[in-house]
C-alpha cells in the first residue's frame, strides 16, 4: 500500500504534502477537477472558496473520508491515495476538530496519554498491567501545560468548558507529534472572542509543523496563513499569500461578489 | 408605518427552559410586531438557539408564557405550534434531509396557510437549487443546503420566520444574495427573528436587536439608535 | 428395605414438544393412576413421582436424570420418549445402577448396541413398528420404497429397520431425505418422494411431524397420484388430530387400542376422565411399567436396582396394557403388537372411535429374539 | 473497594460451596460465569453485542468431547482443544462480523452462530440431534480422578479463577485503555491512529476463546456435548446473565450467571413459564435496570460518596 | 434432474420467499424510522398465526364467544391486534430507549420474544397446531402443468406479492413516504415543521408488527401454528436483512424472494446445505460488499 509512486522522484524536502491532478466525480459530476497543490513544510495553508467550490470534497479526499476518481496525493514523499486512514495517522498526518473530539470520561491526562501510548508500541498487550502506562504521565502533564490546561490534568474531558475541549484535543492532537495537521474550518460557529483563542492557540502550536484549513472566515485567513488557495467550481482560481488572493479580481467576482478591492 | 400600530404577533414573558437537568433560559422577555425583523444576538452558549427551540417545544422543559396572535402555545406538543402559529424554523446547521432530494425536502413542511410561495416561484428565488431538483440532500455543499432551507419555509405560508444562523458556512457572495431574500421576505410582510453571529449581515436587516446573555435578555435596541449604543453592544458580544 | 424410606419414580418426558401429546403430561398422569391404584404406598412407605421436560434435548435429559439420581434419590425413571434422550439417560442411570423403563422411544438400540442390565423397553421398537405395517404394504403391492426420516437416532433406525424388511419381502429402497425433527413444512421433501415415482412413501418419523407430512401430502395431491404413504409410527392421538377425512384408511401398528376390550376401555375412560383425550399406547406402557416396578419392589422388599431387576426379568406381566409379557435381559419387553386400520368417518361411533384392528403381530415376531440380539449381555 | 470485597466473598462462596451446594449445578454455574464474564469483556468494555457467542461455547464443548472420546485427551488439554478451537473460530467470526457496526453487527454474529449450529447438527462426529455423549472426564495429572465431583468441582474452580483472572487483566491493560477510548470515541480514536477495527478484532478473539473454555469445560463436566449449547436461546441467556449481573462491571456476569442459573433451575417446574419469566427479568432489566446488580449497588455507593 | 422438478421447487422457494420478504421488509421499515432491530418480529408473525387459530377454533373454548372469525376477517383482525400491541410496546417501552444505545431496543424486543414465545408454549404444542380455517374457496389445487400446486400457496405467494409492492410504492413514491423519511432522519426538526413524529413513529411500528402479523396468518394454513414458528424463521431473516443491507424498501423485498428461491433450489441440488446456504451467502456478501447489496457504502 506505501509502495512508491510510479516515477516518484525525491520531492524537494520542502514540500510536505502534494496532489497531482486530483479528482472527484459524483456519478458525473465533477467536484474536484484536476486539482495540484504544493503544501510547504512548516507553512499553514488555507482553503477558501464560494460555497459549493468543493472545499470539504476536496478535505475529505485528502483524510481518506473519500476515495479520489483520479489523481495522487503524495504525503512525505509517499504515494497515500490508497492509504488507510489509520495508517496515514501513523505516518503523522492528523485530521483534528471534529465537533467534540475528546474521549468524555477520561480524564484530561488520560485523553492525552491515548495519544502518547500508541508509540510504546504495547497497546494491544492485554497481558500487560496498566500501570505501565505511567512513564508517560510526566509527558502528557508537559503537553497540557502546553495548552494551559495543566490544572486540569485530573477533570474529566466533559466536565470542562467548550474552550477547554478545545484546547484538550489541540493537545492531544500533538501528543502525537503531527507532521501535518489537517484543520477543518476550526472556527466555525464560534464568537469572535472564541475565534481570537483558538487563532491564538493555532499559532502556538504550529511551530515546525503544517497545517492545512478549511476556513471560511477571512480574518482568521488573513492572520494565519501563509498560502492560501481558492477554490472555485472543483478548480484551483489563484493561490498565494493574502494580500495576493484578496486582490485577485477573479476570487473578488467569484468569492466577495464585488470586483472592488477589498 | 409606525411599529407600535401593529398588532402583536409574538409575546414571550418570563420563559425559562431546561435541558435535562440544566436550566438555560432564566426568564427571557420579547414582543414582536407583524412585519417586525428582529435579531438576538449573543455570545456563543447565551440561548438564542433555545429561545428559538422553546418557541417550538424543542426543549425538554420551559415554563411561562408564549402567546403568538393572543394563542398560549407553551403547553402545545411541537407539531400543532407550527399550524397555530403560522410559522417556519430554519434551524442552526440547516437540517436538509439527506434521503430526500431537493424537491422532496421543498415539499416536507406541511402547508400551515394560505398564501405561501409556489415551487415555481421560490425556484426563480434560488436558482441554484433548480439545477439540483433532483438531488439528495446530503449531496448539496453547505450554501446549497442553506438556500434550501430558507426556501422550503417559504411555501408553507407561514408568516413568523425563525432564522437561526443562516449566515454560518456563506461565502461572501451567498450573503449578498441572501441579503436580497431577507430584504425581499421583509417587503413582503413576513415577520421574522433572526439569530445571527454575523451582526454585520443582519443590522441592516432588522428593526430591532435584543441582546441575550445567561438566558435573558440584557439589552434591547432599536435601530435607530444603534449607533448610539455601538459601545454597550460591543461590550456584550465580545468582553 | 428401602434405602432411603421412600420410593421415588421419575417422569421424564416431552412436556411441550412434538411428542407432548401422545406422552408428555399424559405420562405423568399415568404413572400417577398407577401409584394411586397401587395403594399409594410400598410397604407402608410413600411413593412420590417427579416429573420433567426433557424438551427433546439429550443433555437436558441426562442433566435432569444426573440431579435427580444425585440429589432426588430417584429409584426409577419412566417415560424417555426421545430416542436420543432416552440413550443418554439410560447410559448415565446405567453408570449410577438406576433402572430405566422407557415407554416412549423407538430405537433398538436400547436393547441392542448400548443395552445395559438396567435398561428396558417396554412398548414398541423400531423392529417392531414395520414388521405388521412394511409386511402389509409390500403384500399389498407397494414393493418399491421412499423414506423421509426423522433426523436422529429414532429415523434413523426405524427408517433401516422398515427398509430391511422391505427388502426382505423383495421389495427396494429407492430414496430416502432426513428432515430435521420438527419440520412443519414437508412440501419440498414431499415433492422429492413424488418425483422418485416410489409407490410407498415411507414416514420414519412420529408425532406432530407424521402429521403434518400426510396433511401436507394431501394438499399435494400426492396420494391421488397413485402413490400411498406409509405412517411407520402413529398414535391415536396423531389420528385424532388429523380428522378422519385425511387419516381413513391408514393402516400401522401399535401396541394398544384403548377401545380393545372391556378393560383397556374401562381404564382408558378412568384415564380421559383426567387428561381429556384417550390413551396412546405410550400413557397405556407408562401405567404398566410403573404399576410392575412397584409389583417388583415390593416382592422383594427392596428398591436395590439389582435385586428389583431381578425380579421384573422373572415376572410374568399382566395387566390392562399387556398379556404374558416378558422382560428379557437385554431389557426387551415381549408383548403382542396390532396392525390396525383407520376407520372412515362413518364408521366411527365416537370422537376417539378411530382403529379397527387388523391383525395380531404375535410378540415372538414382533421383538428381536434372544438368539438374535447384539446385546452384550446376551451373547 | 467493593471490588476487593466481591472477590473475597466470591473466592470463599467458591471454595466452600461443593459442601452446602448440588457440585454438579454449581459447577454449571462457574462455566455459565466465565461465559458471561467473556462475553461481557466484548459488550461491556467493547461495545460490542455479539448475538452469537453460544457458538464458541457450544463448538467448544464439541471439540472438547471429540478429542477426548476419541483421541484420548486428558481433561487439560480436552479443554485446551477446545479452547484453541474457539480461537480460531472467534477469529473468522470477528474478521466477519466486525466490518459491520451495532444492531448489524448483533445480526451478523447471530447468523454466523446458525452456521455452526447447523454444522453440529449435521457433521457425522456431533451425533446431531444425539449430541456427543459419553465423554470421559479422564484424570487430572494422570492420577487424580475427575470422576470424583469434589476433585471435578476444585478443578473447574481453577478454570474459573484462571479465565476470571484474564479477563480482569485485559479490562485493566493498555489494551483495555484504548479499549475505553474506543468505545467512547471511536471516529477520534481512529484519528489518533489506533487501527479500531484490529482493537475491536483482538477483544472479540479473546472473549470467543473464554467463552470456548467455558464451553469445553461444562463438556467435560456433564460427559455431554450438545446442541442446546449451541442454540441461540444460549447466546441469548449469557447476555441476559450479564445484564442482571451488571454491564462493563468486572463481578457483575458472576452474580448474574447465578440469579439467572438459580432462577432457571428453581423454575424448570412451571415449564414454558421459565421463558416468559426470563423474558420478563429481560424486558425489566432492560427498561429500568440497565445497571445491573453489580452496577446498580456500585452507583448507589458512588452517590452515597458524592453525597457526603 | 428433470426441470419439472427444478421449477416446483423452485415455486415452493418463492413460497417461502415472500415470506422472507414480508418479514425482512417490515423489519426494514421499523428499523427505517426507530434504527432499532425488531427481534421480536418474529414473535409478532407466530402471534398473527395463533390470533388466527385462536379466532377460528377457540373462542368459545377459552373465552365463551361463540364467534368464529374466519380466514379472511383474520387478515385484518390479526394485522390489527398485533399493530395494536406493536403500539402498546413502542408507547410504553421502547420510547424510553431511544436515546439509548440501539442495543437495548434489541434487547427489549428480544425479552418480549421470549415472553411471547413462553406464554404461547405453555398453552399450545411447541411443535404446532394445524389452522383449520383455510378458505373453501382457495382450497383445491391448481394444475400448473409441471405439478399439483395448492391454490392457497399460490394465493399467499401473490397476496403477499402484492402487499410489498403496495408498501413500496407508498415508502418511496408518496409524500407520506418522504414524510417518514424526514421523521427518521431528523424527528425534531420534522415536528417543528408541524408533523406528528411521535404518531408517525408509533403508526409505522404498528405497521411494521401488523405485516410481521399479516405474514402470520398467511403463513398459518401452510405451515402449523407453533410458538416456535417465528423464532426459527426470524434469524434466517436477520441474514436475509444483512444481505440486502437496510438501505432500502426494495432491497429488503427483493433479496426476500431471491433468497427463499436459492434455498429452494439448493434443497433439490444440496439437500445438506438447504438449511445453511442463507447464512454462507451471508459470509460472502460480508467478504465483498460488507453494507449488503442494496446497502449504502457509509
Ligand atoms: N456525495 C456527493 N454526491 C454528489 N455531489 C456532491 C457530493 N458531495 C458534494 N457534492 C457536490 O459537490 C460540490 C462541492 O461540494 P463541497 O461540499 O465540497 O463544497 P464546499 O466547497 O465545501 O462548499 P461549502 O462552503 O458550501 O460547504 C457541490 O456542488 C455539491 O453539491
Ligand atoms: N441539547 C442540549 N443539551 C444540553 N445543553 C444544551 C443543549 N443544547 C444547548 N445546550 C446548552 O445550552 C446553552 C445555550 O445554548 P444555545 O444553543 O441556545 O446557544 P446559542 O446562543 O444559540 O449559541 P451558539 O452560537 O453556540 O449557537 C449552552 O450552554 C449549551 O451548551
Ligand atoms: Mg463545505
Ligand atoms: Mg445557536
Amino acid at each position: 500500500m506505501e509502495e512508491q509512486a510510479a516515477g516518484e522522484q525525491t520531492q524537494p524536502s520542502s514540500t510536505i504534502l502534494e496532489t497531482r491532478n486530483l479528482t472527484k466525480d459524483f456519478k458525473g459530476f465533477t467536484a474536484i477537477s484536476d486539482v495540484s497543490i504544493n503544501v510547504k513544510t512548516g507553512s499553514i495553508h488555507a482553503l477558501i472558496g464560494p460555497n459549493g467550490a468543493g472545499k470539504t470534497t476536496f478535505f475529505n479526499l485528502l483524510t481518506k473520508f473519500l476515495k479520489p476518481s483520479a489523481g495522487q496525493i503524495i504525503y512525505a514523499g509517499k504515494d497515500i491515495t490508497n492509504a488507510r486512514p489509520a495508517g496515514i495517522a501513523q505516518q503523522g498526518l492528523i485530521r483534528s476538530f471534529q465537533i467534540s473530539a475528546v474521549f468524555p470520561h477520561l480524564s484530561a491526562r488520560e485523553n492525552v496519554r491515548v495519544a502518547l501510548q500508541r508509540k510504546l508500541g504495547i497497546s494491544y498487550h492485554f497481558w500487560r498491567p496498566v500501570r505501565i502506562l505511567d512513564q508517560l504521565n510526566e509527558e502528557a502533564q508537559a503537553t497540557l501545560e502546553q495548552v494551559g490546561l495543566g490544572p486540569f490534568a485530573d477533570t474529566k474531558a466533559v466536565e470542562l468548558a467548550y474552550g477547554q475541549k478545545r484546547a484538550l484535543e489541540i493537545a492531544t492532537t500533538i501528543a502525537l507529534k503531527p507532521r501535518l495537521m489537517l484543520l477543518d474550518e476550526p472556527t466555525q460557529g464560534m464568537s469572535s472572542e472564541d475565534v481570537g483563542t483558538v487563532t491564538e492557540l493555532i499559532r502556538k502550536v504550529v511551530d515546525g509543523r503544517t497545517i492545512v484549513m478549511v476556513e471560511h472566515n477571512l480574518n482568521v485567513v488573513s492572520t494565519l496563513a501563509d498560502t492560501i488557495t481558492v477554490l472555485n467550481r472543483g478548480e484551483v482560481l489563484a493561490e498565494g499569500n493574502y494580500d495576493t488572493v484578496s486582490t485577485n479580481p477573479a476570487v473578488m467576482e467569484a468569492y466577495m461578489g464585488t470586483t472592488d478591492a477589498a | 408605518m409606525q411599529p407600535d400600530q401593529r398588532p402583536e404577533m409574538l409575546k414571550i414573558e418570563n420563559l425559562h427552559a431546561w435541558y435535562g437537568e440544566s436550566h438555560i433560559l432564566h426568564g427571557l422577555d420579547l414582543t414582536l410586531r407583524e412585519g417586525e425583523v428582529i435579531t438576538l444576538l449573543g455570545r456563543n452558549g447565551s440561548g438564542r438557539t433555545t429561545t428559538l427551540k422553546s418557541i417550538l417545544g424543542l426543549v425538554s422543559k420551559r415554563t411561562g408564557s408564549i402567546k403568538i396572535h393572543g394563542t398560549e402555545i407553551i403547553n402545545m406538543p411541537t407539531h400543532r405550534i407550527a399550524h397555530v402559529g403560522k410559522l417556519g424554523y430554519c434551524p442552526e446547521e440547516r437540517g436538509i434531509f439527506a434521503s430526500l432530494n431537493v424537491d422532496e425536502n421543498l415539499e416536507l413542511p406541511p402547508v400551515v396557510a394560505d398564501g405561501g410561495m409556489s415551487a415555481d416561484e421560490i425556484y426563480k428565488m434560488f436558482p441554484n437549487l433548480e439545477e439540483r431538483r433532483k438531488s439528495q440532500g446530503s449531496k448539496l455543499s453547505g450554501g446549497e443546503q442553506q438556500m434550501l432551507a430558507i426556501a422550503r419555509i417559504l411555501r408553507t405560508g407561514a408568516n413568523l420566520l425563525l432564522l437561526d444562523e443562516i449566515t454560518e458556512g456563506l461565502a461572501p457572495v451567498i450573503l449578498k444574495s441572501l441579503d436580497d431574500v431577507i430584504r425581499k421576505l421583509r417587503d413582503r410582510g413576513f415577520t421574522i427573528i433572526l439569530v445571527e453571529q454575523n451582526f454585520r449581515f443582519a443590522a441592516p436587516l432588522a428593526d430591532r436587536h435584543y441582546v441575550i446573555e445567561h438566558g435573558r435578555v440584557v439589552e434591547q435596541i432599536e435601530a435607530a439608535d444603534l449607533e448610539a449604543k455601538k459601545e454597550q453592544l460591543n461590550r456584550h458580544l465580545s468582553v | 428395605e428401602l434405602t432411603d424410606g421412600k420410593v421415588k419414580i421419575g417422569v421424564l418426558s416431552d412436556m411441550s414438544g412434538v411428542y407432548k401429546a401422545l406422552e408428555g403430561p399424559g405420562a405423568v398422569t399415568a404413572a400417577k393412576m398407577a401409584i394411586e391404584d397401587f395403594g399409594g404406598s410400598v410397604m407402608g412407605k410413600p411413593i412420590e413421582i417427579i416429573s420433567a421436560d426433557h424438551q427433546n434435548k439429550p443433555d437436558i435429559g441426562a442433566s435432569t436424570a444426573r440431579e435427580w439420581i444425585d440429589a432426588e434419590e430417584v429409584d426409577m425413571i419412566t417415560a424417555l420418549d426421545n430416542s436420543s434422550v432416552a440413550l443418554s439417560v439410560q447410559g448415565l442411570a446405567n453408570d449410577k445402577k438406576i433402572i430405566t423403563m422407557n415407554t416412549g422411544a423407538g430405537t433398538t438400540a436400547l436393547t441392542e448396541e448400548q443395552c445395559t442390565p438396567y435398561g428396558i423397553h417396554y412398548v414398541y421398537d423400531t423392529h417392531a413398528l414395520p414388521v405388521g405395517t412394511a409386511t402389509a404394504m409390500v403384500k399389498n403391492g407397494g414393493e418399491s420404497w421412499f423414506f423421509i426420516t426423522a433426523d436422529y437416532a429414532f429415523g434413523h433406525s426405524l427408517r433401516d429397520n422398515t427398509g430391511a424388511v422391505v427388502e426382505s419381502l423383495g421389495g427396494e429402497v429407492v430414496g430416502n431425505v432426513n428432515a430435521p425433527l420438527s419440520t412443519n413444512d414437508f412440501s419440498s421433501y414431499l415433492l422429492q418422494a413424488q418425483s422418485s415415482g416410489a409407490d410407498v412413501i415411507g414416514l420414519a418419523n412420529a408425532g406432530q411431524d407424521t402429521v403434518n407430512a400426510i396433511k401436507q401430502a394431501n394438499q399435494f395431491r400426492i396420494v391421488q397420484g397413485g402413490q400411498k404413504l406409509a405412517g411407520m409410527l402413529v398414535f391415536i392421538t396423531d389420528v385424532h388430530s388429523m380428522g378422519l377425512d385425511i387419516a381413513q384408511g391408514l393402516q400401522f401398528t401399535t401396541a394398544f387400542v384403548w377401545n380393545q376390550n372391556d378393560e383397556t376401555e374401562a381404564w382408558s375412560r378412568r384415564f380421559y376422565e383426567r387428561h381429556n383425550a384417550m390413551p396412546t399406547m405410550v400413557h397405556a406402557g407408562v401405567y404398566s411399567a410403573v404399576t410392575n416396578y412397584l409389583k417388583a419392589v415390593k416382592a422383594t422388599g427392596s428398591d436395590d436396582s439389582d435385586t428389583v431387576r431381578a425380579e421384573l426379568g422373572d415376572m410374568t406381566l399382566n395387566d390392562m396394557f399387556v398379556k404374558g409379557g416378558k422382560i428379557l435381559p437385554n431389557g426387551s419387553m415381549l408383548h403382542d403388537m396390532y396392525l390396525v386400520e383407520v376407520k372412515k368417518p362413518d364408521e366411527a361411533s365416537e370422537e376417539w372411535d378411530l382403529l379397527r384392528v387388523v391383525s395380531k403381530i404375535p410378540a415372538d415376531q414382533a421383538y428381536i429374539s434372544l438368539e438374535d440380539t447384539k446385546c452384550s449381555l446376551v451373547n | 473497594m467493593i471490588n476487593r470485597v466481591l472477590f473475597i466473598i466470591m473466592l470463599v462462596a467458591g471454595l466452600g460451596a461443593p459442601f452446602y451446594a448440588y457440585p454438579v449445578f454449581v459447577m454449571d454455574l462457574l462455566c455459565f460465569a466465565l461465559f458471561a464474564c467473556a462475553f461481557n469483556l466484548l459488550l461491556g468494555y467493547a461495545g460490542l453485542l455479539s448475538f452469537g457467542h453460544a457458538a464458541f461455547f457450544g463448538g467448544a464443548a464439541y471439540i472438547t468431547g471429540y478429542v477426548t472420546k476419541e483421541w484420548g485427551f486428558g481433561p487439560i488439554f480436552g479443554i485446551l482443544a477446545g479452547t484453541g478451537f474457539a480461537l480460531i473460530l472467534g477469529t473468522i467470526f470477528g474478521f466477519l462480523a466486525i466490518r459491520r457496526q451495532g444492531i448489524y453487527f448483533a445480526m451478523v454474529t447471530l447468523a454466523l452462530a446458525q452456521i455452526i449450529y447447523f454444522l453440529a447438527l449435521q457433521m457425522p462426529f456431533t451425533g446431531g440431534e444425539n449430541g456427543l455423549q459419553g465423554i470421559p472426564r479422564g484424570e487430572l495429572f494422570g492420577f487424580i480422578s475427575l470422576n470424583n465431583e469434589i476433585a471435578m468441582y476444585y478443578f473447574v474452580f481453577a478454570v474459573f479463577m484462571i479465565g476470571f483472572a484474564i479477563i480482569h487483566r485485559t479490562i485493566n491493560s493498555p489494551f483495555g485503555e484504548v479499549l475505553q477510548a474506543i468505545r467512547e470515541n471511536e471516529s477520534r480514536a481512529l484519528s489518533l491512529g489506533y487501527d479500531v477495527d484490529h482493537f475491536k478484532l483482538l477483544a472479540f478473539i479473546i472473549s470467543a476463546t473464554l467463552a470456548g473454555t467455558a464451553g469445553a469445560t461444562k463438556a467435560v463436566i456433564f460427559q455431554f456435548a450438545a446442541l442446546t449449547n449451541a442454540h441461540w436461546q444460549t447466546s441469548g441467556e449469557v447476555i441476559l446473565m450479564t445484564l442482571v449481573g451488571g454491564l462493563g462491571t468486572i463481578f457483575g456476569p458472576v452474580l448474574g450467571a447465578i440469579t439467572v442459573g438459580a432462577l432457571s433451575h428453581e423454575l424448570s417446574a412451571f415449564g414454558s413459564w421459565v421463558q416468559v419469566i426470563l423474558g420478563t427479568v429481560f424486558v425489566v432489566c432492560v427498561m429500568v435496570f440497565r445497571r445491573g446488580i453489580v452496577g446498580e449497588i456500585q452507583h448507589r455507593l458512588l452517590k452515597k460518596k458524592a453525597d457526603k | 434432474m428433470s426441470m419439472q422438478v427444478i421449477l416446483a421447487q423452485a415455486l415452493l422457494g418463492l413460497n417461502v420467499g415472500v415470506f422472507y420478504a414480508m418479514l425482512s421488509l417490515g423489519l426494514a421499515v421499523i428499523f427505517g424510522l426507530l434504527n432499532i432491530i425488531n427481534f421480536a418480529h418474529g414473535a409478532m408473525y407466530m402471534l398473527g398465526a395463533f390470533i388466527a387459530l385462536i379466532g377460528y377454533s377457540l373462542l368459545e373454548q377459552w373465552f365463551g364467544i361463540s364467534l368464529q372469525i374466519g380466514f379472511w376477517a383474520s387478515l385484518l383482525v390479526a394485522p390489527v391486534i398485533v399493530g395494536i400491541l406493536g403500539v402498546t410496546i413502542e408507547r410504553f417501552m421502547l420510547k424510553r430507549l431511544y436515546d439509548l444505545d440501539h442495543i437495548y431496543g434489541l434487547l427489549l424486543t428480544f425479552g418480549i420474544t421470549l415472553i411471547l414465545q413462553g406464554l404461547f408454549a405453555n398453552y399450545f404444542n411447541v411443535s404446532g397446531t394445524p389452522y383449520p380455517g383455510q378458505p373453501e374457496s382457495l382450497s383445491g389445487v391448481v394444475n400448473l402443468g409441471f405439478m399439483y400446486f395448492p391454490t392457497y400457496r399460490l394465493f399467499a405467494i401473490i397476496f403477499s406479492l402484492v402487499v410489498c409492492f403496495a408498501t413500496w410504492y407508498v415508502i418511496e413514491h408518496t409524500k407520506l413516504g418522504s414524510r417518514l423519511r424526514a421523521g427518521v432522519e431528523n424527528p425534531d426538526l420534522t415536528q417543528a415543521f408541524g408533523l406528528n413524529v411521535p404518531l408517525m413513529i408509533t403508526l409505522t411500528f404498528a405497521f411494521g408488527a401488523g405485516l410481521a402479523g399479516l405474514a402470520g396468518v398467511l403463513a398459518a394454513p401452510i405451515y402449523s401454528v407453533s410458538p416456535l414458528m417465528g423464532a426459527d424463521l426470524i434469524i434466517v431473516v436477520f441474514a436475509v436483512v444483512v444481505i440486502g443491507g437496510m438501505g432500502s424498501i426494495m432491497g429488503a423485498i427483493l433479496s426476500g424472494l431471491a433468497l427463499g428461491l436459492i434455498e429452494g433450489l439448493t434443497k433439490v441440488f444440496y439437500p445438506p446445505a438447504a438449511s445453511t446456504v442463507i447464512f454462507f451467502l451471508m459470509v460472502l456478501v460480508l467478504l465483498f460488499r460488507p453494507a449488503g447489496l442494496f446497502g449504502k457504502e457509509k
